[in-house]
């Protein structure tokens, strides 16, 4: 008789073989379902494969998608490390947009100059965004959950009152946006501009950051257990604050990126959901740093996904139901990777004694 | 004056009620130590499973039962999940508003933007709902709002704080190792209470489709799912506390309409973002000046956390 | 490559034309109505390939669709609504595919705008609204302060102020194009401050609802809505892309489309709606008198047209013409609430 | 008096135990455990840290289940898949870490998941019921009182009370006694043996030998999780029973005893308090007016029932808390600001909640390990963390402490409680150059680790540091230290030489009485 038996920890190896499993039952579910709707699933499959990962035009898409999600999967994975949720990454994303567009927009320089500037007020925008929400954790207990989030909503309206108000476009007229952006991040590959290789490059100093640096182990430590940071005199208010701001810099560069990148103008809407699936990549990364770049990879191979079923006639709905299906599959197959059969020589005991 | 204050009244609780009624149900699952973010998906569900319901049998209540039936299943679907194989609270409830709201577009397909004939109609409760104010508010709009703000958070309340059951309950969300070694059943309670409040998320889904707009289409949740999942922390994870949660936020809201319809001098979107910023502020503010030492509306200790017997 | 040999003739068998839609095809207002047009198209092709993808978001996702599109082997790509540069960006990088964009403004050699003159129906329905209001102030239930917004609200404004001068309006932004319970909320508060007649922009009928459970009375947009509240229906702005969107396929196939911007006219793809049941009969005539002017050519947007700070903006004498309405960004006066 | 064991033979068990097996991933936790429990006894149930002692007795109560073998209950087989079975057929089991709702009031934990609670309740119903049941066992608690604010006895007063309440007929305490002070213990013995005197039975685990000789009937042992033999207590002595559990016998050690190369004490403090006043956060003076020096190369035993000012006074030594009037020295200069800078100044504390307070118990080891360490060479310094050299201290550290693990990264919580407090020890003995603060070090310890962790403080004094400990077992204190300070409500009752100290003196000061003449309050030389 083999026994399962849940072990604490589950190797990076035993998840991987899980999620795969996890993704071929729900693409046999989702083809199963497409097929009794009278689809050509073959023809279905071999579009998808090629409009993702088979052709260049696929890859590119894939590396404008994992950008994005890369940066704001990040920037919740820093405050899983402190223990707190960052839910507020897409009002974050949207004020790093403004505050990039806002340099676009009034400042005129060389690219060299405005691009790097328009970092800046992006981070520096998402840093105020969570201030309060950090603040309010560190000094008075409030719940950041909740805080961050409401900011969300705000932060969105604030962009469509922008973009249509005092921003709006007045040389083409484009209706819900700010003009386009004089400068632009330099493309590198097709549709793929140097955001990308940037975004890896700041998801592994993040790594080295969070593993290798005081600050990054204070904030494990503070993160992990309030008692043990109070006993080793850890400066825990700071560094909740330091995390948090941290977390808001790397969620509005992902807006910069965004505005400066792909998008080019400040416009509502255009956050795209990206601060809440950075909560999914931060998940699926599991708390650690370098984990979130295939966590962004699969995240953004989801949503690719999702735009060829959608022009091949699958509801957009259907798509997001499926989507669904497939988190769902791969939490449960998370989970399952912490089983394994106890050693069977102990098994063996058991069987002889009794 | 009073006039105005009707109104805003009327509207706030009118459009409050989901928020109410989703936000208890979220905090009956807290209670327990699940939290689940699923609750935007499953009120799609609801709403979606109601008009479809409504039209085709003409009859609200079995409306109203379907879509507390749905989300209850939805809750299930959850529940199998994070509370049984213990997967990923966080993950499964992104999934479930995902799913959620996929699957309601394909259940409300027939009907998009099909009117309900069979709605909870106003009726004036006698007595009642000659108040002032409140009278025309709470007991002359449709029959559920008493339910919504009164019914369910006293049975929530009382069944939380008042009986044995609610303190075996809250004994699972605070310490499930206690609870289970004191013979309670974690995983059972956690499942039905995650259940119980997805049910409230589909009947705020109803509610939504069959007293407010009363019709449905794609997308007409529009986020109140997420609001009513902020209002839990807001109430301190108590039901009363979360129904006026929803209808704080229905007035601010409304104060926000009437003020850009009154035309005061305030920018619309200032005034749009009145309800979340109001929310905001009615959180931080008695968290600052609260005395240092005091506990309450603290989150169940174990909110969120999976249990396993066989881990310390 | 030259557009007269990129855009060479295709046969009907191997065409594909490719829809995005800015919402759900089941919402019941602009995007149903978008979705006539295209089963319009099928019938009027019977062996060309549509496809379409509904909710296309304003952001670079657009892009992702439109390019796959593209990739798919789309010949015409339809964007229903303002995408801007995502549908410029892919249309610079497909000559060989024709674009054309409800809402839009720029025209390339591939790339061309449609877009329906609401206003003209706004203003005979808003001679309507100026007759049968009694507090003379009209209710307008806006999403953005965006120029389509501005020129239906200041068309049915000036329509209502040339019988009833005393007309004001209030204007109430939802910023969200679909969120029927904000826009119960915003009705309601309309409602609640004095205004006896609703209109406005949005996708969904509930502000009709409020108008007939509040009884009051309420023109729409898009579509015949009259089944939401028959008794407080007045009229809608209605909307038929049908006859365009079979034109401009058809000159596609045969090689002739040219890229350009394209004004739908009264009674060629907008128009007013059949009457309410409780419009009276002096007031269907009243307003059908200027419907025939505007047919007949007149334009009602002449000067002087005054801001709502009271400065003249349009000198009498001056008519402006569609494309100034379309950029339309400012407030007439007697309108409150917008920008 | 009639041997217990020949008296209830003919009778059939409570609960008999055959052949059972529990098995962990990679562990045996029990094989083959055969044991049994008879009316009106209390079975003693011994065995090192890791024995399986607990995983046995929680297979009694359902929590686990038995991978094979048998429970069988007065001569039934019984099978327990959920603790509800076993709590209805008369067992009720007081866990080594207590399962209580820290959040809850007395009442309310007294009331959880029982049948008997009324379904309609309020807490007024609630309280009343706790007290009457308090007054019918004769278990005094406070019903209103929230459990988290309680000390860990009284706590336990909780767990018991409701235990009994539920009409137990087999009693299992685990370390019931670890936590409480010598008066408590006694009370609950005197409590245990009224409650076997009903024809009921106990078992109870404890390190404690001298208790276990004192109140059980018979002792079962496990080593390695299987049984090495069940004796009569009467046929046993502490040191047959020790050796037992060890598998080989024990040497006692005088550990007053100095090496031969051991720094003497030292002529100026290492530490000293200057009227030093601590107030908590309602304004109550939780420590008042003490004044006290400590020198290095002494052990400085702090005696006190538990909550007399224990713990502010080892947070004062350690800069956990700041003083809310006096002053505190150490070695001569004002003591730096916070807890890093009295770890900086060579300043070790092992508090009394290792698990919590001294460990991050989801981290893995190495970063436990360097929690000390971080922020200098070569660890750390300037901005850096070097993850390597932080495992090789790990890896030292473990060594040292003779903690044997294969992987670094594994969460802390699942070491035992026992390699948790070597860990610690041995981590805080690093930087301890001036000053260890140990509180109650031994508790939940076997024998045998209690054994090494005191040769770890013998051998700090001897090098010249000052230690302190914290702990209520007065013959630690008498066989460890060498001055004894005495806590009562806040007050530094006395400091007494140990070696003319006599625990009835103690006992004396601990209940806040200072008549004797041999009271001494001046500092040893
Ligand atoms: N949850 C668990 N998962 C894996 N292994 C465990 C678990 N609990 C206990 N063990 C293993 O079972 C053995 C027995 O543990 P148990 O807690 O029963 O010891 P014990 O005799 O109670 O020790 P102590 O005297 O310290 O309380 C341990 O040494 C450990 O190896
Ligand atoms: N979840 C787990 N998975 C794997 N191993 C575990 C787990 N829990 C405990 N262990 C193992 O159990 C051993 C000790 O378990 P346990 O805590 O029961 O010991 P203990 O001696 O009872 O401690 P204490 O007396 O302080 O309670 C450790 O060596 C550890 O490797
Ligand atoms: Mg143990
Ligand atoms: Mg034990």
């Amino acid at each position: 008789m083999s026994r399962f038996q849940r072990f604490p920890t589950a190797p990076a190896r035993r998840i991987l073989v899980c999620r795969a499993i996890a993704i071929l039952v729900s693409a046999t579910v989702v083809s199963l379902l497409l097929a009794m709707s009278g689809r050509n699933v073959g023809e279905l499959a071999r579009l998808v494969l090629t409009s993702t990962i088979g052709s260049r035009f696929g890859l590119e898409d894939l590396a404008l998608f994992m950008t994005p999600l890369l940066l704001t999967g990040s920037a919740v994975t820093v405050t899983r490390r402190m223990g707190l949720w960052n839910i507020g990454a897409e009002g974050q994303f949207y004020l790093g947009a403004v505050g990039a567009a806002g340099v676009g927009l009034f400042v005129h320089g060389p690219a060299v100059l405005i691009l790097p500037l328009m970092a800046l007020a992006a981070m520096l925008c998402g840093m105020v965004w969570i201030l309060l929400p950090a603040l309010a954790r560190a000094f008075a207990d409030v719940n950041e959950i909740i805080t961050t989030l409401l900011l969300n909503f705000v932060a969105s309206l604030l962009v469509y009152w922008l973009a249509t108000g005092p921003w709006r476009d007045r040389v083409t007229d484009a209706l819900v946006s700010t003009q386009r952006l004089p400068v632009s991040i330099p493309d590198l590959w097709g549709v793929v501009h140097w955001g990308f290789p940037l975004t890896l490059l700041i998801v592994g100093g993040l790594a080295g950051i969070m593993s290798f640096t005081r600050w990054g182990y204070e904030v494990r430590i503070s993160g992990a257990s309030a008692g043990m940071a109070r006993y080793a005199g850890m400066p825990v208010s700071l560094r909740i604050i330091s995390a948090m701001l941290l977390s808001g810099a790397l969620a509005a560069l992902a807006g910069m990126f965004e505005v400066a990148g792909t998008v080019h103008r400040l416009q509502g809407g255009m956050a795209d959901n990206f601060g809440y699936l950075g909560i999914v990549v931060a998940v699926l990364a599991r708390g650690s740093c370098l984990a979130v770049i295939p966590a962004a990879l699969l995240m953004a191979l989801i949503l690719d996904v999702g735009i060829v079923l959608q022009t091949q006639q699958v509801a957009a709905t259907v798509v997001l139901a499926i989507t669904g299906l497939v988190l769902l599959l791969v939490a449960i197959a998370d989970e399952c990777a912490h089983y394994r059969a106890v050693a069977p020589a102990a098994t063996r005991t058991a069987r002889s004694t009794s | 004056m009073i006039e105005m204050l009707t109104a805003l009244l009327t509207t706030a609780v009118l459009s409050g009620g989901v928020l109410a009624i989703a936000s208890v149900g979220e905090v009956m699952a807290e209670r327990v130590g699940v939290s689940n973010l699923g609750v935007e998906g499953l009120v799609s569900v609801g709403a979606a499973t109601a008009a479809l319901t409504a039209i085709s049998t003409g009859n609200p209540w079995l409306a109203l039962l379907a879509a507390s039936a749905a989300g209850a299943l939805g809750g299930m679907t959850f529940a199998s999940a994070a509370v049984f194989v213990q997967a990923s609270q966080v993950l499964c409830g992104l999934a479930i508003t995902f799913l959620g709201v996929g699957l309601s577009a394909v259940i409300g397909h027939s009907v998009a933007g099909m009117p309900v004939p069979v709605t909870f109609a106003p009726v004036s409760i006698p007595v009642l709902s000659a108040l002032p104010i409140i009278g025309p508010a709470f007991f002359a709009q449709n029959l559920l709002i008493v339910p919504a703000y009164f019914l369910v958070p006293a049975f929530c309340h009382w069944l939380l704080f008042h009986t044995r059951h609610g303190l075996n309950m809250r004994a699972v969300g605070e310490n499930p190792a206690a609870a289970d070694a004191a013979g309670i059943p974690v995983k059972a309670i956690r499942f039905w209470y995650v259940t119980l409040g997805a049910a409230l998320a589909g009947a705020a889904g109803a509610y939504l489709s069959l007293a407010v707009i009363p019709s449905w289409s794609e997308g007409m949740v529009a986020g109140r799912g997420w609001i009513a999942l902020a209002l839990v922390i807001f109430a301190g994870f108590r039901p009363f506390n979360a129904a006026a949660g929803g209808l704080l936020f229905g007035l601010i809201s409304a104060i926000g309409f009437l003020g850009q319809a009154r035309g005061w001098p305030i920018a619309a979107p200032v005034l749009n973002m009145l309800p979340y910023l109001g929310t905001l502020a009615f959180i931080m503010l008695p968290a600052v000046f609260r005395r240092k030492g005091r506990r309450g509306g603290q989150a169940p200790a174990a909110l969120g956390l999976p249990y396993f017997r066989s881990v310390r | 490559a030259t557009p007269a040999l990129s855009l060479l003739p295709v046969k009907e068998e191997d065409a594909l034309v490719a829809f995005g839609h800015t919402g759900p095809i089941t919402d019941g207002g602009w995007d149903t109505a978008h979705d006539m047009g295209v089963q319009a198209v099928r019938k009027a092709f019977p062996r060309l390939r549509t496809v379409y993808v509904e909710s296309v978001p304003y952001s670079a996702d657009a892009t992702r669709i439109f390019r796959q599109f593209v990739a798919e082997g789309a010949n015409m790509v339809l964007g229903t609504s303002n995408y801007g540069d995502f549908i410029k960006d892919v249309a610079d990088r497909a000559p060989e595919v024709a674009f054309l964009e409800c809402d839009g403004t720029s025209v390339t050699s591939n790339l061309g705008w449609y877009y329906v003159t609401h206003w003209y129906p706004s203003y005979v329905i808003g001679i309507a609204a100026g007759l049968m209001t009694k507090t003379n102030r009209l209710g307008y239930v806006g999403t953005f302060p965006i120029p389509s917004v501005f020129a239906s609200a200041n068309a049915t404004l000036l329509g209502a102020q040339s019988v009833n001068p005393a007309c004001m309006m209030q204007a109430v932004s939802t910023n969200s194009w679909f969120d029927p319970q904000a826009a119960t909320q915003a009705a309601t508060a309309l409602a609640d401050s004095g205004c006896d007649f609703l209109c406005g922009i949005t996708d969904e009928p509930a502000y009709l609802r409020v108008a007939e459970s509040r009884g009051l009375k309420a023109a729409m947009w898009n579509l015949d809505m009259r089944r939401f509240g028959p008794n407080a229906y007045v009229s809608s702005v209605m909307l038929d892309f049908a006859p365009f969107y079979i034109e401009q396929v058809r000159a596609r196939l045969n090689g002739t489309w040219k890229a350009a911007g394209n004004f739908l006219t009264m009674a060629h793809g907008v128009d007013r709606d059949i009457w309410g049941q409780t419009v009276p009969e002096n007031v269907r005539t009243q307003a059908d008198a200027m419907r025939d002017r505007i047919l007949a050519g007149y334009s009602p947007f002449q000067g002087p047209i005054r801001d709502n700070n009271g400065a003249i903006r349009i000198p009498a004498g001056t008519t402006m013409n569609d494309m100034a309405i379309y950029q339309w960004d400012w407030g007439v006066q007697g309108m409150t609430g917008l920008g | 008096m009639a041997d217990p064991v020949t008296q209830s033979g003919g009778t059939p068990p409570v609960l008999q135990l055959l052949g059972v097996s529990k098995y962990f991933p990679g562990v045996i936790a029990n094989e083959d455990v055969n044991l049994d429990v008879r009316p009106g006894e209390i079975l003693g149930l011994l065995g090192e840290n890791g024995a399986g002692k607990s995983t046995l007795m929680n297979v009694v109560t359902g929590i686990y289940q038995a991978d094979a073998g048998e429970i069988i209950l007065d001569g039934y087989g019984a099978e327990f898949a959920t603790p509800q079975d076993a709590i209805r057929a008369g067992i009720g089991m007081v866990h080594q870490h207590f399962k209580l709702v820290p959040a809850f009031t007395v009442a309310e934990n007294i009331h959880l998941g029982w049948s008997e609670t009324p379904k309609r309740t309020s807490r007024a119903v609630l309280e009343a019921r706790t007290r009457e049941l308090s007054e019918h066992f004769g278990f005094p608690v406070d019903p209103a009182a929230r459990v988290e604010t309680l000390s860990a006895g009284e706590q336990q007063r909780v767990e018991i009370l409701r235990v009994l309440s539920r009409q137990a007929r087999l009693l299992i305490l685990d370390e019931p006694t670890a936590v409480l002070t010598p008066q408590e213990t006694r009370e609950l013995f005197t409590a245990l043996r009224a409650f076997r005197a009903k024809g009921n039975a106990v078992i109870i685990i404890s390190h404690k030998l001298d208790e276990v000789m004192e109140i059980t009937d018979r002792v079962t042992v496990l080593r390695a999780g299987r049984n090495v033999g069940t004796w009569a207590t009467a046929d046993c002595s502490a040191n047959m029973l020790a050796a037992s559990m060890v598998g080989h016998d024990i040497q006692r050690q005088d550990l007053h005893a100095r090496s031969g190369d051991a720094v003497p004490v030292s002529t100026a403090p290492m530490i000293s308090l200057r009227d030093v006043t601590v107030r908590n956060d309602q304004n109550v003076v939780t420590l008042s007016d003490v004044t006290l020096d400590i020198f290095g190369g002494e052990i400085f035993g702090v005696a006190g029932v538990a909550g007399n000012g224990q713990r502010e006074l080892t947070e004062i030594l350690t800069g956990l808390i700041t003083p809310s009037a006096g002053t505190v020295l150490l070695d001569g200069q004002a003591a730096p600001s916070g807890a890093a800078g009295f770890a900086k100044a060579g300043v070790g504390h092992i508090p009394q909640d290792r698990l919590n307070s001294a460990l991050a118990p989801s981290l893995g080891i190495t970063d436990n390990m360097a929690v000390r360490e971080y922020d200098r060479a070569p660890i750390g310094g300037g901005v850096l963390y070097r993850a390597a050299e932080a495992h090789a201290l790990a890896e030292t550290i473990a060594e040292v402490a003779d903690v044997t693990t294969p992987d670094f990264s594994m969460p802390v919580r699942n070491l035992s409680g026992g390699n948790q407090q070597r860990l610690v020890a041995r981590r805080e003995m690093r930087i301890a150059r001036r000053l260890l603060v140990a509180a109650y070090p031994s508790r939940g310890l076997d024998i045998g680790a209690i054994a090494s962790m005191h040769r770890y403080f013998a051998s700090l004094r001897d090098e010249g540091v000052a230690v302190v400990i914290v702990s209520e077992d007065l013959g630690e204190l008498l066989s460890l230290s060498d001055r004894i300070g005495v806590l009562c409500g806040g007050r530094m009752m006395a400091v007494l030489d140990s070696a003319t100290a006599d625990s009835e003196e103690i006992g004396l000061l601990m209940g806040g009485r200072t008549s004797g003449a041999s009271v001494q309050t001046e500092a040893l030389t």
